[in-house]
């Protein structure tokens, strides 16, 4: 079964249909699928439900699906870089459903996992807990979150292997490895594909049962949001 | 004279025990980094998935896949290690970061904390802010004692959105600081330089006990 | 002639298909991997951490660190994976394994299976039993078709206590092969060489359908 | 902090007492923490809860500890390689609690990551669902299961740095990972120490956040349960 795609928009073909909804990896600009999310502006696809973590900023990552009006809801936990969404939001032309950042984890964790419903502290006596099923566990309380599934999962990892077997680099690991196991469909875009048995099969983050297809990323900005530095003091 | 933001940091850097996991926030929580005391080993969490952060890069290190939950570039150490945000979460949640420093809008005097959301405003979103407190084993709060129009922002009950109830454990000011055992009340327990107790009290609209030394 | 432990393991394993992703159960579902396909490729998983189990070792090959979910020594392939117990069943759990292939003491009409305990005699425990047949897409039973008394293990209910309820998809005996729809009725499909339609069904507890074909 | 213990009896001085819960890693006799299992049988702590998903053979692993009658109540998903276990077990001389061995996994990391329930489908409609809550999701029937906490958790891996970061080798992974974030305390023995910044970053399996303590264990038996094998072919 060959996994590898020529590229984005091959790696995407026939897996698109209007209001489906997409969960795209990354914390902030970093460990993007920038490839992939390339391809799916390009595709029009429209009416998404969007979730990540963040939205990218105004003309890079998920921002570029803002400026197109292909969103039409967000499931974040922060979403403070980008001004087309504050305006979109603003104008009620964007739907936006908040989750804390661990409880967003846990529940596309669960999603991938079979779990349909789990406990959690997080949230207990804020707006987050509206709605949601109360219980108490050892006499402290608890809220009902719900695992999360995608139709489509788009993730970015560092190296490949054949079979779909990922490692990612970093801090651009995040969210992706969840999101992996989350989509019904699992498209991974990388940064090099190497041959089977070349990868240590002790480190492998993102086993390939989770990846149906795979494209090696034509180009990287893999740009910075906040590039911090410090001065090398003189010797 | 109250303290300023890194005197605030620095006081905070105080409840740093030798082998403790923390996390901190953005703003003036990230300059604790700057005070650890010696003989203090601490390691830093980032909540997007490192434990084990470095100081910012060298110009010529600079990673894109190395950034910290403020988004900013930083480094890693020989401690270092990676791992998703699912298990970052699961660390904070499962009650295995000792400390986390978090700035804040409001405290209550019941230990509720609001620091995410403004009503009518742009809302950013509580990134990991809520599972830190519902998480994390001790929270210490940095936050200016009042806002711009002198109002107190330690107050009796929160009026702005929540992010945790009956979470905060030590709130840092730049009027002083103020301790709490479990759910009881907040006592001050110091004071910035000249500043006195009734100035607090004038300015605290929170109920406070006052440490015994200080009365 | 009804169909001996390698036949029924050659007829399972027509089930795998090019791709798929396939735990097998201990015991006559582990011949099921003498018989892939040429020109199939499967990629097993062992429930206790690994994707891509290999063949046994050779001799020189043994390793304690590397054994299936029957505690057998095994090897890696070069698409090989291990993870943890936990990374394991969400796997299972999560639907991602296309097909599992298991034992059974008995299955019933409306797909309940019974595979790990027989009250009275000492319980060894389920295992990774009751996980695999309620996460994983397909379930294969192969099992005798009656116990040594003659008696039919294709039930109208099962007598034994559960493993899962409606999760058996295909049963394959020594005397032939039923499918299911869904939630539907079993269907003979399949006799093994020289049984008849008949003698499947003097030997069946089970409510079956026929398939036309055999009818 | 010095996490770095000459030896499994110092590495668990004073961590034990009468009647406290053990959590002990391990798939068979593969990855079990041999050498702190056999401090734990000369400490003579008693009435013992251990959760593991085996109960060892009756020489080895944790059947020293049924030997020594340590053990008040086992829970696993599997025992059937024990005969001491099954005597004790059918005199009432031992209590036993059988968890599915996924449900059994998921329980252990939900204790170690603050989470005291989840649904999950496994075991509906059998002996297991028995007592629990069901709930419906989607029109599926899910069963509760509980986090899962203990007073120690004894883990083995294959390498740790002096800061207790530690990874696994092949299968003997297995439940370990989980059993170190669930423990109040985690004691890791390894089979080599190495320095800090000598294991890559982005291959450990468990943070030293996990682990309090750690040896490198004495010996390594490392027993076979099953040794198969197949005969090369002659050329």
């Amino acid at each position: 079964m060959n996994k590898i795609y020529r590229d984005a928009a091959a790696a995407l073909d026939g897996l698109f249909f209007d209001g489906m909804t997409i969960m795209a990896g990354g914390f902030g600009l970093c460990g993007i699928p920038e490839n992939l999310i390339g391809a799916l502006r390009d595709s029009g696809v429209r009416d998404l439900t969007v979730i990540s973590n963040n939205a990218g900023v105004d003309d890079f990552g998920l921002g570029l699906l803002l400026q197109t009006r292909q969103i039409k809801k967000m499931v974040s936990s922060y979403v403070g870089e980008n001004k087309t969404f504050e305006r979109q939001y603003l104008n009620n032309e964007l739907e936006l459903e908040f989750n804390p950042q661990g409880t967003l984890a846990e529940r596309i964790r669960a999603g991938g996992a079979g779990i349909p419903g789990f406990y959690t502290k997080t949230g207990v006596g804020t707006l987050i807990a509206e709605g949601k099923e109360h219980k108490d566990f050892s006499g402290e309380t608890y809220i009902m979150e719900t695992g999360l599934k995608a139709d489509l999962s788009l993730v970015k990892a560092w190296k490949a292997d054949t079979e779909g077997n990922l490692i990612y680099r970093k801090t651009a690991r995040n969210f992706n490895p969840m999101m992996a196991t989350a989509g019904k469909v699992t498209v991974a875009e990388v940064e090099e594909i190497v041959e089977k048995g070349a990868l240590d099969p002790d480190c492998i983050h993102t086993p390939g049962i989770f990846v149906q297809r795979l494209i090696k990323g034509a180009v990287y900005e893999k740009r910075i949001e906040q590039r911090t530095t410090r001065k090398k003091e003189a010797v | 004279m109250p303290w300023t933001r890194d005197d605030m940091a620095e006081r905070a850097a105080k409840e740093l025990k030798d082998g403790f996991y923390v996390n901190l926030g953005i703003g003036i929580p990230t300059l604790v980094a700057n005070y650890i005391p010696d003989g203090i080993d601490v390691t830093l969490q980032s909540e997007n998935g490192m434990l084990g952060m470095g100081p910012f890069p060298y110009e010529d290190e600079v990673d894109a896949d190395l950034i910290n939950a403020g988004k900013q570039t930083i480094t890693e150490l020989n401690r270092t290690s990676y791992f998703s945000s699912a298990d970052s979460f699961a660390m904070i949640r499962g009650g295995h970061i000792d400390l986390s420093i978090l700035g804040a809008m409001e405290v209550a005097e019941n230990g509720d904390l609001a620091n995410w959301m403004i009503p009518g405003k742009m809302v950013k979103g509580m990134g990991g802010a809520m599972d830190l407190v519902a998480g994390v084993k001790r929270v210490v709060v940095i936050m200016d004692h009042t806002n711009k129009a002198g109002e107190s922002k330690f107050k009796q009950a929160c009026t702005l959105p929540l992010t945790g109830t009956d979470v905060v454990d030590m709130l840092i000011t730049d009027l002083g600081v103020f301790e709490r055992n479990g759910s009881g009340a907040f006592m001050l327990t110091e004071l910035a330089p000249d500043v006195t107790v009734d100035e607090v009290k004038a300015k605290t609209e929170a109920a406070i006990e006052v440490g015994n030394h200080l009365s």
